[in-house]
């Protein structure tokens, strides 16, 4: 497979926006002149139930269509999940794990019994989004971590292309959501845990 | 909007001579006169059926003007694509003229197997006629029942047997059904009363939106009566009540034409080779059951009509 | 009547007939059993009835009057006959 | 030109929305719904002139489109699975009327028992209706094809299927190009139209009764329209690559050359197959993939060009033929491949139905099984692919 090639898997509940994220990073990801694939698993599910969703990026035209089996980053958008999903299942040595928990890192690493090599970085992205949106809405946020984690997109080119992007998706509705929006993927981009 | 004969005969036929109906068919009368009340610049669209096949057998067609046919049930579904594209292309000023839009279908291609396609047609707004040329059975495949063969005929899949005399269920009131859609125009007529039938096919084209007329036109060979016969079997469905002559504008019924003295339904029956067991004397029976809901249906429509409803 | 029939390369595309009311070259005037209509012009007061009942189109009408049978196509119903209020039609058997 | 990120659903809704056609008459089906939606929302924003017809069944949607082709207009729909089997009956009129319409569906497999995911057997189910039917890889090829499929529907005066992977393609985001929309209107040009209904001055008769007389000359011009359209699509295709640097072919060969095994292979998986054919040449392996873009009208003379030589072909079926032996792509390549002296080997294998994933590693053991036919050992002539013994 293509070198430079990064996958990533999200998950969520339906309606906690998982596939929103996808697609929000999946385009800012072009602005910067990337290919990309983003797309959610498709099933009968309903809002409530876990999800998933998924990213291909590279540098090159992206070619594969086969599922996303072993990623490079996993990022957990809901806490409750980790009881019920095996949301480490194919990543391997060298792959990132992102979870919205208020607990930390090395908590995380051994609840999960996350082996070495893998990285664990912690955010309380719902805290985040309760403190900034007033929602539950732990999506934007969580972009926020993945840009500060990986590095793959310039932040601040990351950052313009998800504020128009939301200004169009949120046309019609009140201006200040999309500026919330934006302060809490700036707030969870500092607030991002790793491991000493 | 009287019709003039006179006047009409002038224009010239659109449905011309040399299709290969049966001699006496009433479905091609009512095709003819519909053509001769809606003019030269009418495009129509035909279900499978009789009609479709005797008038248009390679190389030759009886139509003059332009016809298209595709299939059994989309008649409906057909003309309302043709009378998209013209919305669209008058739109883009690529067409000018006024034109009418009518489908023909019959009673297979429209109470039954065409339906749902009449139904969507209708519901979406169209402005186009739907003339349902009703002959009660399926005849292009052979006189099978349909949805619109009477209570107590006899057709090839309803045959009148030692045990079971003919058909078992009532016609569906599909005019009703096709009223109950709210449309601004629906009407019921038979060739024989041509002035009313054509009279309404006129209105119809003058009201914008979607329109449905059922025309009752009797087939000699499905009905089993002699050829010259068929405008005689029409006027007698009308005069015995068995097909009241009304419409349905904007949600109101009002009959268009009543028989001063109704005359009894037997009158009509004992013509048609169709209800012939019927007068066996075990089944005189179904003859008056067969009055009293002509009778029960009368009634209702007359209350409709009284109740401006 | 036999018209000589096409090869696939001489056809209209799509099937289509482009001669419009070309069956006027089918003559359906043989199918008759036997009986034919004929008009006692003296009766006829030209109201048209059989012009409008006739599912043929096989009724002569000009200037107001009615003038006759098309007999190439008349398949011989006897509708106009029935249908003549004044009886001004009789179908006769037809000659040899 | 602008770099977009587009679903092949958005991608093919903007496409529709670019040519702008004058009636689209559809029905709504997972998982084309989108098509349909998108398209509504552009006809309700005024972007478009369309008449949309919002018929009450894809019968229903393929006749209306069919009676607006007839009566002289630019018509478009779109569907899936279900959604075509209904409009089967319909979908043999179209061609023999000769009217231009284009069909974007998304491959969605067919009941029982229901599945809302790929596979392509809703088009095999229409591959002798006689519409021509193209494949595309991703978005891109989805969104040029069906511009492309305008031009050479209204030259070949044929309808055309542009279908897309289910799910896959349509629902998953990619980047594309896209053309401004002069650019578009200006490929494709004026309309045209063998003939109308609207013309009330010269009434023409469509669809009339055929006998045992005209019938079979009916369907021989049929067929000799269908037989003509391979320069068309090459003619369009060529254009569009000269004017946006794009071209597809009715096939596309990778790595063709010098090979001596290759994949034959439709739609999204023939991408996923190039990745691999890099991974293994990597390791000295001499193996290519052949895309079939054009399965309708059926590529022989270049499908033959291409694998004369080869010794060793795996043909890759997203369908079940039922026939006993072999699903529609083989049997089709197979057959071609009797004119010529040097034939390969030649393999079925039915892959992917309702959505099965087809990773890098299924379509490396298809490369694998053809190593040890190479080596002596024998399998079968169809295979099944990732489906659990």
């Amino acid at each position: 497979m293509a070198e430079d090639l990064i996958e990533i898997r999200w998950h969520g509940r339906g309606g906690q926006g998982a596939k929103t994220a996808a697609l929000l990073f999946g385009e800012a990801a072009i602005d910067t002149g990337m290919f990309i694939q983003a797309f959610p698993e498709y099933g009968p599910e309903r809002t409530g139930a876990p999800i998933k969703s998924f990213n291909r990026l590279s540098k090159k035209p992206i070619r594969l269509h086969s599922g996303i089996t072993n990623p490079n980053i996993v990022l957990v958008l809901d806490p409750t999940l980790l009881k019920t999903i095996d949301v480490l299942e194919g990543l391997e040595k060298g792959g990132i794990l992102i979870v919205n928990t208020h607990k930390s890192p090395k908590e995380m690493r051994e609840e999960l019994s996350v082996e070495p090599g893998i990285l664990v970085y912690t955010l309380d992205a719902s805290k985040i989004a309760m403190e900034t949106i007033g929602m539950n809405k732990p999506n934007t946020p969580m972009l926020g971590a993945l840009a500060r984690v990986t590095h793959i997109l310039d932040f601040d080119k990351m950052l313009e292309s998800i504020e128009r992007k939301l200004k169009k998706k949120f046309r019609g509705k009140p201006e200040e959501i999309v500026s919330k929006n934006m302060e809490a993927i700036k707030t969870a981009h500092k607030m991002t845990k790793g491991e000493e | 909007m009287a019709i003039n004969l006179k006047e009409l005969s002038k224009q010239g036929d659109f449905l011309t001579s040399g299709h290969r109906a049966c001699a006496g068919c009433g479905p091609a009368i009512a095709l003819r006169q519909a053509l001769l009340a809606a003019g030269k610049d009418t495009v129509v669209a035909n279900a499978t059926g009789c009609m479709e096949v005797v008038t248009t057998i390679f190389p030759y067609t009886a139509w003059k003007v332009p016809w298209i046919h595709s299939l059994f049930e989309n008649a409906a579904a057909t003309i309302s694509g043709v009378e998209a594209a013209y919305k669209a292309l008058k739109r883009k000023g690529k067409i000018s003229k006024d034109i009418n839009f009518i489908a023909f279908g019959g009673d297979g291609g429209t109470y039954d197997i065409g339906l749902q396609a009449l139904s969507g047609t209708m519901e979406r707004g169209h402005n186009i006629l739907y003339i349902c040329y009703d002959n009660e059975a399926y005849m292009n495949t052979g006189i099978q029942r349909s949805g619109a063969t009477p209570y107590g005929a006899h057709t090839t899949t309803s045959p009148a047997g030692k045990k079971i005399p003919g058909k078992t269920q009532w016609r569906k009131d599909l005019t009703e059904i096709i009223a109950a859609h709210d449309i601004p125009y629906v009407a019921q007529a038979t060739i024989s009363e041509w002035r009313d039938y054509m009279g309404k096919v006129q209105k119809a084209l003058s009201i914008k939106g979607p329109k449905f007329i059922n025309v009752l036109a009797p087939c000699q060979l499905g009905w089993y009566y002699k050829s010259e016969d068929t405008i005689k079997i029409a006027n007698l469905a009308f005069r015995t009540r068995f097909w009241p002559l009304y419409e349905v504008e904007n949600g109101v019924h009002r009959i268009t034409k009543e028989p001063k003295k109704a005359v009894p339904v037997e009158e009509w029956l004992k013509l048609q080779g169709r209800f012939r067991h019927l007068f066996k004397d075990e089944n005189r029976k179904i003859i008056e059951k067969i009055q009293k809901r002509v009778d029960e249906r009368w009634k209702r429509l007359k209350a409709l009509e009284e109740a401006g409803l | 009547m036999a018209e000589k029939k096409r090869g696939w390369k001489e056809l209209p595309i799509g099937a289509i007939i482009d001669e419009a009311g070309s069956s006027e070259k089918f003559k359906t005037g043989d199918w008759r059993e036997g009986r034919k209509p004929v008009l006692n012009k003296d009766k006829c007061t030209n109201c048209l009835l059989c012009w409008i009942f006739c599912p043929d189109s096989a009724i002569i009408v000009s200037n107001n009057e009615m003038k006759g049978f098309k007999y190439d196509y008349c398949k011989g119903c006897g509708i106009c006959a029935n249908q003549c209020p004044i009886g001004a039609i009789e179908m006769v058997p037809e000659e040899e | 030109m602008k770099v977009v990120a587009k679903t092949a659903n958005e991608a093919m809704a903007e496409a529709m929305r670019q040519i702008n056609p004058d009636v689209v008459a559809a029905y709504p089906i997972t998982p084309s719904t989108e098509i349909v939606q998108i398209f509504s929302r552009f006809v309700a924003d005024g972007e478009v002139d369309t008449e949309f017809v919002p018929v009450e069944s894809e019968h229903s949607a393929a006749s209306a489109c069919t009676g607006a082709a007839a009566a002289g207009a630019r018509v478009m729909t779109a569907t899936s699975s279900q959604g075509l089997a209904l409009m089967n009956e319909v979908l043999f009129v179209t061609p023999a009327l000769r009217l231009p319409i284009v069909i974007c569906a998304i491959n969605r497999t067919l009941s029982a028992p229901i599945n809302i995911h790929c596979d392509h057997s809703d088009t095999m189910d229409q591959r002798d209706s006689g519409w021509m039917q193209f494949y595309v890889e991703d978005s891109q090829e989805a969104y040029d094809s069906v511009i492309q499929a305008v031009r050479i529907t209204e030259e070949a005066f044929l309808p055309a299927i542009v279908s897309a992977d289910a799910f896959i393609l349509s629902h998953s985001l990619q980047r594309i190009e896209m053309l401004e929309d002069e650019e578009v209107q200006d490929f494709i040009g004026e309309h045209k139209t063998p003939y109308s209904v609207l013309d009330v001055d010269n009434p023409i008769t469509v669809g009339p009764l055929d006998l045992q007389d005209y019938y079979f000359e009916h369907k021989r011009g049929e067929a000799e329209a269908m037989r003509k359209t391979p320069p068309i699509i090459k003619k369009v295709d060529r254009e569009f690559g000269e004017r946006f640097g794009r071209e597809y072919g009715l096939i596309e060969e990778y790595r063709i050359k010098d090979a001596n095994k290759a994949i034959v292979v439709m739609g999204s998986t023939a991408g996923t197959a190039k990745e691999v054919v890099d991974t293994l040449r990597q390791d000295g392996e001499k193996v290519g993939v052949v895309k079939v873009k054009a399965f309708r009208p059926w590529p022989r003379e270049d499908i033959n060009k291409s694998l004369e030589g080869l010794e060793y072909v795996a043909v890759m079926d997203r369908a079940e033929g039922m026939n006993g032996f072999g699903s529609p792509l083989f049997t089709e390549v197979r057959s071609s491949l009797y004119e010529i002296d040097k034939r390969p080997d030649i393999y079925g294998y039915v892959y992917g139905l309702g959505g099965r994933d087809v990773k890098p590693r299924d379509l490396k053991k298809v490369f694998d099984d053809l190593k040890k036919v190479e080596s002596g050992k024998k399998i079968e002539r169809v295979n099944y692919l990732g489906v659990r013994e």
